[in-house]
């Protein structure tokens, strides 16, 4: 549409702050902090069989820190900071801002302040500045995951003597300022934001700790219609959309018209909750009855439309991997499925409620009604109920009380441990189907910190999985693509595990 | 019953529109009532193979995105749309013409507190209000009636008062009460009789507008509950699909909604010249 | 002198297409209006005397065409015109004044634009010097400061101010005929006879022809030289004042003279053939023959209740009704404003007595406040102070909201100004007539109440019939007896009649009152009977009383009252009453 | 004239009842709303701790009185609080939004009027030909579409197949800048800026959903036209026009059109109450920054403020417009009163 070195993106949610710290921050504003600010190190972009762009999950690189050591006990690690690093105002990004950034990630609460949990990292005490240029953080324990969870978009570095200027005794981190204005040293900056409307991005010419980003500007404007969105990109009004909805993907793809740049996302997987606290879902044969019924084949080409990666039919009981995520042994099997129904006294069938996500409605209402015609054929007579996104939260997640639901979790650090902490854990958010087990508790304690190097870590994981066959609470259905349809003539793009948008890396030709 | 139906012919012969209109109600009355007879397949099977398939012999109407025949839905979804503009406007009918009538009728009192609420109704953005109700009371296909009901109800309510505080001084009305009416009887069997004509104009208009807000409801996602094939739904469903070329998807079940709402509209003048006394003879 | 005269009818007919097949509401009719003549039109309802006029100026409705005949104005024909010429000829030469002149009137412009509006397009005044035509016009009808009325919307003004109005903007181009359609029906006696001498002194001035329609044949002798009788889109009987009056020779006329009531007829005197016991009593009596209507005929029917004319019906104490007044002040609620002003009395202090049997008349023009006082006295109203006391006790304890349901409910009936408005349109005759036997007497046997309704739709001459019909398939002067039925049919001691024949014309109000005459003697009922017409009041009454502004200014009994009135204002009263006299007349 | 000033101040007075009515359901609304805005609000990961700690800083709390009449208070005072969806003052936010829903709904029904009113007096001035018939089925086809359906195949055809129409994103394409805000109409205000070239883009942007709207007003008001003509054009003064020789144009102009135009007026207040209302799902569709967009996001993420801010804004335009309407009618029609 514009010039070559200004990108038009659309987009159907709108960011609601410029600040991820703050309480009620949405999830389409983290890219805002994925481009106006610098963590100290980022994950590595790798090259997809394809030819598209993925981050990768095993390398972390340099950003804000220059290098990192561990102490011999791993418990703490230290970070050199680069003199290249310089925040809009000049001034340099010193051990200090990182400190100040960090004990506000951890004290405001909320979102950021689990996320920084998971890295182990709790209170301002464990931030210690060493020098100007040295910073070192102190941990509890050694942890494989901390390193990781400094690359997500939480850890992000404020210039500190400019937000302490707006800070008030009521809001000593200075939230309402950062709210609607970045401090930071990232590769862009904030132009012009419209709430509801648009934002731009402008590039930060005196950004140095990479490669000077291809775009000067990228504006990113909300267009709440898919259909909308699709006819912008296809008519070259638009120059990227993200999250092509699948049937878009696809089709877009077979269209020739624009390119589509995908991958399967990382630790993420489209699941069938089944709450183990309501009956009949308390017996495991009934969990499986429901999962060697699902209609998996149907659920990948009519919800799917391909895009996705098949998470059903594997031959053996037990996984001869830790790979995450990896196939379950289950199949369309409707005489199975008959079968261990009546094994559990259900031959009759029963009733049952299948909720989802309206927000999630485009492959979720598909989903959903091809799981209820399948549940039919073995006597399980499905009621559908969709929930509006303000709600699916309190019902979903934190109430637990869906007896059978469509859910998608990904975890955003790529360990299998990290994904079964978070969603089969009794009382963990994501365990949406309140599965409790007494092993898997103890393997995902004792796993969840430990380096993959570990001898113990392959024989936890693959048990971890072995559970999770067998009991399922949560039946995969597939693992989803994040896809992203661009201009011909765009390139760079790279698919991260936030699924936001990384401008720095984009070209136009 | 004989005159009746001469008077019927006649006003029907009288305008070439509204006999357009009748026939169409009819033959949507006759889908709804054996809808699920006349479709040619299961309107709520699946068959991933057949999804998104063209208008066809097989599938006049082309099929879904789940590959439902997208004619046996459009023809079973009548049922489901003629009942809730039907309860709805029924609903907001009888509340709304009975708070208009005692409102129009005793004046005082009861008029401001009718006017009251119903300004205050009125004040909302109506359709926002119906989506309120049905986000706040969950989307069942009885919320959406009550929530069309709500936001219909001033309607009657208005037009009720107004008729009614027009005829409150009427010969016949103080005739009724030297007979003995209590003003209740009054208004139950002289004043809302008379007002029904003008009231019918209303009805016929509601009908349509509660389909619309139905489908309005479903477009935004606050409708009827999947499976169920409601026209709304449908329409919104499709639009996504408008875009790659699947026009089918919203077309019919658009067109469908379209022709029974203007049926509904175009049926009001018919309606009130059936049930006026003074256009029969 | 040209010898054709100014407006000449020649057979012409008229026809409609209604949704019964065409219609002829002309047949071959033909009149003739010489220069300065005045020609009245008369005849019921429904004649065809409005459609005469319409099509001679080409204002027919869409569904009307001219079947046949020709109408020509100054030798220039009219049927056939362009509309163009025809739109030249209204307003400049010929011009109408109809019969509700408010309605009449644009209710949003100014009545002075609207004279203009006519002055202009007729080029009698540019938009510059209309204005002072539009002034000298509203002058000469007599409408006092005009400069200021100019900018008047004619709901600012009387009825008889628009009316005024109204013949300012007919006769502002001077044209050479005058068509005035029952000109005056609507208006309060005293102003109608203002505004016809009005009429006719601005019209003899500028020697103007006029077509008077009307079917008051006392309006008609009172102002016309000649008169042309219609009946049933024809026209039956054309002569000269004199020469109508004292030898009407159709059978018509004859009935139409003979129904009207002087100030000398009894009610004997009227003579009329209803219509539709024509058509009832299977010609039994040949049309043109008239037919003395009132059981009066055979013997007396046996008295229900003797009449002991002793014993007092009805006592009426002290009535006083204020109404609060709308539109004074600024409504604050704090400024209080002066009662006077905030307060309009409506009824202001009404006593009177009536007896058994006995039949009070209750007179006055229009607004002063006749109703009021039947309804308070009917308990439709609560006064705001005073006593009914009806057959010894005291009514008015009851509040009227709950007086439908008390068994004086039944003592006390009441019939209708208008027979139309009266009737709910959605009950038959005979569910109307039924309505009182159902809810006061609490009959509920279908057949009792069946059997009833017939007996009291043969006390009241209504074809049985007619009983299964709705109010808009009635003639007026059968929904009159609807009303009588349904009033008399819980055998009421007191019957209030507000103006029950206003609303019908001269041969169905003889009629009515010939039936309620009889009624009364049959049943022994009192009647209170609200009327502006003393005329027709003394018919029926023994008594009258004269009210004025919510005051009682005469009493006395009827004949005394109309013979010797002791008060101007009754005087003015019966003197507005246009009638006329064959015998005086010359 | 000051009595009228009064007048009109009693009628605002009048309407205080139902603004506080307003006010109270809009506020009992929200709260029945089944979303937990503190658990939505709270983010992707938060925990019970988490949240509890979202929703004291939300004030949610308190109970139900103690939260009105905090909100009442600060509504007194002008606030109306802070919209956590977009995370700017819902008053902020509606004062930049409302100019575009008003400049959409005016096209809309200014397009409507254009169409509609002479197609009504056309259809009573030849009641039951043809083109009356031709007339009636025309305006309730319109108001017979969905209007996010017209929308959606508008777009589809002219930006999609046709490619005349510009993308529907907003009030002005990307490549143009919005012009200074003055009225927050772009329209007006690259006018008065001056600039031809912002006031044709603003326009093209405007044309496809305000032909949406407009197709949808078109039937009541034709409707009202055709009625209220027809009723004048039988009226008495109308036939005594006639009888005084007026011409065709005076009569159908200054007589009858100009008593029609009592009736339509107060409708033309009914519709644009109504289009604001049917604005919701246009909005949508051509993602046009209006309240009405707002209002569906807010609703759907039971962000309170905003809902309330949304409906009582919408309420204080019916009942101004009404008041405008009914100010109108008085200097219209000498016979109207503006005391209720
Ligand atoms: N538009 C019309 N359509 C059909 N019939 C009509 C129409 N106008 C008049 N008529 C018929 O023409 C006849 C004469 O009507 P007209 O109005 O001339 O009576 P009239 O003598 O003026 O009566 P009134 O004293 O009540 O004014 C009536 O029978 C009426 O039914
Ligand atoms: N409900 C009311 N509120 C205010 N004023 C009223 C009301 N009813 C009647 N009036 C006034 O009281 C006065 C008397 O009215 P009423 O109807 O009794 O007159 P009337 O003598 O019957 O006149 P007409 O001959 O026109 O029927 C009139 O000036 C009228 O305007
Ligand atoms: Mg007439
Ligand atoms: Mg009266």
């Amino acid at each position: 549409a514009a010039g070559s070195d200004t990108l038009v993106v659309v987009t159907g949610d709108g960011i609601n702050s410029l600040d991820l710290h703050r309480a009620g921050t949405n999830r389409p504003s983290y890219q805002i902090t994925v481009n106006v600010y610098d963590r100290l190190v980022r994950f590595g972009v790798k090259t997809l069989e394809d030819g598209s762009l993925s981050y990768d999950s095993t390398k972390i690189v340099p950003e804000v820190a220059e290098s990192w050591t561990y102490s011999s006990d791993r418990k703490s690690i230290t970070f050199k900071l680069s003199p290249k690093a310089r925040f809009w105002d000049g001034s340099p990004v010193t051990a200090e801002d990182v400190k100040w950034s960090f004990d506000r990630a951890v004290s405001l609460g909320g979102f950021a302040g689990v996320q920084m949990k998971a890295g182990s990292m709790t209170s301002p005490e464990q931030f210690v500045v060493v020098d100007a240029q040295t910073f070192r953080i102190d941990l509890p324990a050694p942890s494989k995951l901390t390193l990781p969870d400094l690359a997500v978009p939480v850890p992000f570095i404020i210039n500190a003597k400019v937000a302490r200027k707006h800070a008030t005794k009521e809001d000593p981190w200075a939230t309402e300022y950062l709210h609607k204005t970045p401090a930071g040293s990232g590769p862009f900056k904030i132009a012009r934001w419209e709430p509801g409307q648009q934002f731009v991005y402008e590039r930060n010419d005196a950004w140095a700790l990479g490669p000077k980003p291809a775009l000067r500007r990228v504006i990113v404007r909300e267009v709440p219609s898919a259909a909308t969105r699709r006819a912008l990109i296809e008519r070259g009004d638009a120059d990227l959309y993200m999250d092509v909805p699948a049937k878009d993907s696809k089709e877009l793809m077979e269209g020739g018209k624009v390119k589509v740049s995908g991958a399967p996302i990382d630790n993420c997987l489209h699941v069938l909750g089944l709450s183990v606290t309501h009956k009949p879902f308390d017996d495991p044969r009934v969990r499986q009855a429901v999962a060697y019924a699902l209609p998996y084949k149907d659920i990948l080409s009519a919800a799917a439309y391909g895009r996705g990666k098949p998470m059903f039919g594997a031959g053996a009981k037990t996984p001869a991997t830790t790979e995450w995520p990896q196939a379950f042994p289950y199949d369309t099997d409707l005489v199975k499925a008959r079968a261990l129904l009546a094994e559990a006294g259900l031959a009759g069938g029963f009733e049952t409620t299948l909720s989802f996500n309206l927000g999630l409605a485009d492959w979720q209402e598909p989903t959903a009604l091809l799981i209820q015609e399948a549940l039919g054929k073995i006597g399980i007579k499905v009621t559908l109920d969709k929930i509006p996104g303000a709600n699916w939260r309190t019902a979903a997640l934190v109430e637990k009380r869906l007896p059978m639901h469509l859910e998608n979790f990904g975890g955003w650090l790529n360990y299998p441990d990290y994904y079964f902490f978070w969603a089969y854990k009794h009382g963990h958010l994501f365990n949406s189907s309140n599965y409790k087990n007494e092993e898997m508790e103890k393997l995902v304690d004792e796993t969840l910190h430990m380096e993959v190097s570990d001898p113990k870590y392959a024989p936890n994981i693959k048990r971890m999985i072995a559970i999770a066959f067998a009991d399922v609470p949560r039946i995969p259905l597939y693992q989803p693509y994040l896809d992203a349809a661009l201009a011909k003539n765009v390139g760079g793009y790279a698919s991260w595990y936030h699924r936001q948008l990384d401008c720095s890396t984009i070209t136009k030709a | 019953m004989i005159r009746f139906l001469r008077h019927f012919r006649y006003v029907m012969s009288e305008n070439p529109v509204t006999a357009g209109a009748f026939f169409l109600f009819f033959a949507i009355v006759l889908i709804a009532l054996f809808g699920p007879a006349l479709a040619p397949y299961d309107p709520i099977a699946t068959s991933a193979a057949n999804a998104l398939q063209a208008p066809s012999w097989a599938h006049p109407f082309g099929t879904d995105h789940l590959g439902r025949d997208m004619l046996s839905r459009v023809i079973v979804a009548t049922r489901l749309d003629l009942g809730i503009a039907l309860a709805a406007v029924a609903l907001s009918f009888f509340v709304g013409s009975a708070l208009g009538c005692a409102a129009g009728f005793w004046g005082g009192w009861t008029d401001r507190i009718v006017g009251r609420v119903t300004d205050t109704i009125m004040a909302f953005p109506l359709f926002v209000l119906a989506m309120g109700v049905v986000a706040a009371l969950g989307n069942s296909v009885e919320n959406i009636i009550y929530a069309t009901a709500i936001i219909n109800l001033p309607f009657y309510a208005r037009v009720a008062r107004s008729e009614t505080s027009i005829r409150r001084n009427a010969g016949f009305v103080q005739a009724a009460r030297l007979c003995g009416c209590t003003d209740v009887r009054i208004l139950a069997t002289h004043l809302f009789p008379n007002i029904l004509p003008p009231m019918m104009v209303q009805v016929s208009l509601n009908m349509g507008w509660a389909i619309l807000n139905a489908a309005g409801l479903s477009f935004i996602g606050l409708g009827v509950r999947p499976p169920d094939a409601e026209w709304g739904i449908m329409v919104a469903e499709g639009a996504t699909y408008i875009v790659s070329g699947e026009w089918w998807m919203a077309l019919f079940p658009g067109l469908a909604l379209m022709l029974a709402v203007f049926c509904f509209n175009l049926l009001g003048d018919g309606l009130r010249d059936l049930v006026d006394p003074q256009r029969r003879t | 002198m040209s010898t054709h005269p100014l407006l000449s009818v020649d057979r012409l007919s008229v026809e409609f297409r209604t949704r019964h097949g065409v219609v002829r509401a002309l047949d071959e009719v033909s009149l003739t209006v010489e220069k300065g003549e005045v020609l009245g039109v008369v005849g019921e309802s429904g004649s065809g005397k409005s459609v005469t006029a319409y099509t001679v100026l080409g204002l027919l409705d869409a569904a009307g065409t001219a079947a046949g005949g020709s109408a020509s104005f100054d030798g220039m024909p009219l049927t056939g015109a362009s509309e163009a010429a025809l739109r030249d000829l209204r307003g400049r030469e010929i011009s109408m004044i109809f019969q509700n002149p408010r309605a009449a009137l644009n209710p949003i412009r100014t009545v002075g634009r609207q004279i203009e509006d006519v002055l202009v397009r007729h080029s009698q005044a540019t938009r510059l010097t209309a204005r002072e035509k539009a002034i000298e016009m509203l002058d000469k009808v007599r409408i006092v400061d005009p400069a200021h009325r100019y900018h008047a919307y004619p709901f600012e003004l009387s009825g008889g101010m628009c009316q005024r109005v109204m013949i300012a903007m007919a006769l502002a181009c001077n044209p050479r005929l005058l068509i005035a359609d029952e000109p005056t029906t609507g208006l309060d006696v005293t102003t109608q006879k203002a505004t016809m001498d009005l009429i006719a002194d601005l019209t003899r001035e500028r020697n103007m022809a006029v077509v008077l329609i009307t079917h008051d044949l006392g309006l008609a002798a009172a102002y016309c030289d000649r008169i042309a009788v219609m009946q049933k889109g024809k026209v039956v009987e054309s002569a000269a004042v004199a020469d109508l009056f004292r030898h009407p020779s159709h059978p018509y006329t004859r009935k139409l003279i003979a129904a009207s009531p002087g100030p000398e007829t009894d009610l004997s005197d009227l003579t009329a053939v209803p219509d539709e016991l024509v058509d009832g009593l299977v010609g039994t009596a040949a049309s043109g023959e008239a037919m003395v209507l009132a059981g009066g005929s055979e013997a007396p029917a046996v008295i229900a209740h003797a009449p002991a004319r002793s014993d007092t019906v009805l006592e009426v104490v002290d009535l006083v009704k204020v109404f609060p007044r709308r539109d004074t002040g600024g409504g604050w609620p704090w400024r209080r404003a002066d009662p006077a002003e905030s307060e309009f009395r409506a009824v202001d202090g009404i006593s009177f007595r009536l007896q058994r049997g006995e039949s009070l008349g209750l007179v006055g023009e229009s607004g002063c406040g006749k109703s009021t006082t039947s309804s308070i006295i009917t308990r439709l109203l609560d006064p705001s102070s005073g006593d009914v006391i009806l057959d010894g006790e005291n009514i008015t304890t009851h509040p009227a909201a709950r007086f439908a349901s008390l068994p004086q409910r039944m003592k006390i009936q009441m019939v209708f100004q208008d027979p139309t408005d009266s009737l709910d349109p959605r009950y038959s005759a005979q569910d109307a007539i039924g309505e009182p036997l159902r809810r006061l007497k609490g009959m509920r046997d279908g057949r009792k109440i069946a059997a009833r309704v017939t007996q009291l739709a043969d006390m009241v001459g209504l074809p049985r019939e007619l009983l299964t019909r709705f109010p808009h398939q009635l003639s007026g002067g059968q929904k009159a007896r609807v009303g009588i039925a349904r009033a008399i049919a819980v055998d009421p001691l007191l019957l209030v009649l507000d103006e029950p024949t206003s609303a019908l014309d001269v041969s169905v109000q003889a009629v009515v009152l010939q039936l309620l005459d009889r009624l009364k003697r049959e049943l022994g009922m009192s009647y209170i009977f609200v009327s502006h017409d003393l005329n027709v009041v003394r018919l029926l009454c023994e008594r009258v009383i004269v009210m004025n502004r919510g005051r009682i200014v005469e009493t006395g009994t009827a004949t005394e009252v109309l013979r010797n009135p002791q008060e101007d204002y009754t005087r003015t009263l019966i003197n507005a009453i246009p009638h006329f006299q064959p015998e005086t007349m010359t | 004239m000051p009595t009228k000033l009064i007048q009109i101040g009693k009628r605002l007075l009048q309407s205080l009842p139902s603004l506080f009515g307003v006010v109270v359901i809009s506020f009992v609304l929200t709260r029945a709303l089944p979303g937990d805005p503190a658990a939505y609000f709270a983010g992707a990961m938060a925990d019970a701790a988490s949240i509890a700690q979202v929703r004291e800083s939300l004030g949610l709390d308190r109970s139900w009185p103690e939260q009105f009449v905090l909100y009442v208070g600060r509504l007194l005072q002008g606030d109306l609080g802070m919209s956590l969806g977009t995370g700017v003052p819902v008053m902020e936010e509606l004062l930049t939004r409302l100019p575009a829903s008003l400049e959409l709904t005016f096209c809309g029904l200014g397009l409507a009027i254009a169409v509609a009113i002479p197609l009504g007096v056309l259809a009573a001035t030849r009641p039951g030909s043809w083109i009356d018939h031709l007339c009636r089925v025309v305006v309730t086809a319109g108001v017979s579409l969905p209007t996010f359906f017209t929308g959606l195949f508008l777009i589809y055809i002219f930006y999609f197949l046709l490619g005349w129409a510009p993308s529907p994103l907003g009030r002005l394409d990307i490549l143009y800048l919005s012009p200074e805000r003055v009225t927050g109409f772009f329209l007006i205000d690259s006018i008065i800026a001056g600039d031809a070239e912002t006031f044709w883009a603003s326009l093209r942007q405007l044309v496809l959903p305000a032909i949406t709207l407009g197709v949808f007003a078109m039937a009541p008001i034709a409707r009202m036209t055709r009625a209220a003509m027809l009723n004048a054009l039988s009226s008495e003064y109308v036939r005594s026009a006639r009888a005084n020789g007026l011409s065709r144009s005076t009569i159908l102009g200054a007589y009858a059109l100009r008593n029609a135009a009592l009736p339509v007026l107060t409708t033309l207040g009914m519709v644009f109450s109504f289009l604001l209302g049917a604005n919701v799902l246009v909005e949508k569709v051509f993602s046009w920054p209006g309240i009405g967009s707002y209002a569906i996001q807010a609703l759907v993420a039971s962000d309170y403020a905003a809902v309330q801010g949304f409906v009582l804004a919408m309420a204080l335009l019916f009942v101004f417009v009404n008041l405008l309407i009914d100010v109108v009618l008085t200097l219209v029609d000498p016979r109207v009163g503006l005391d209720a």
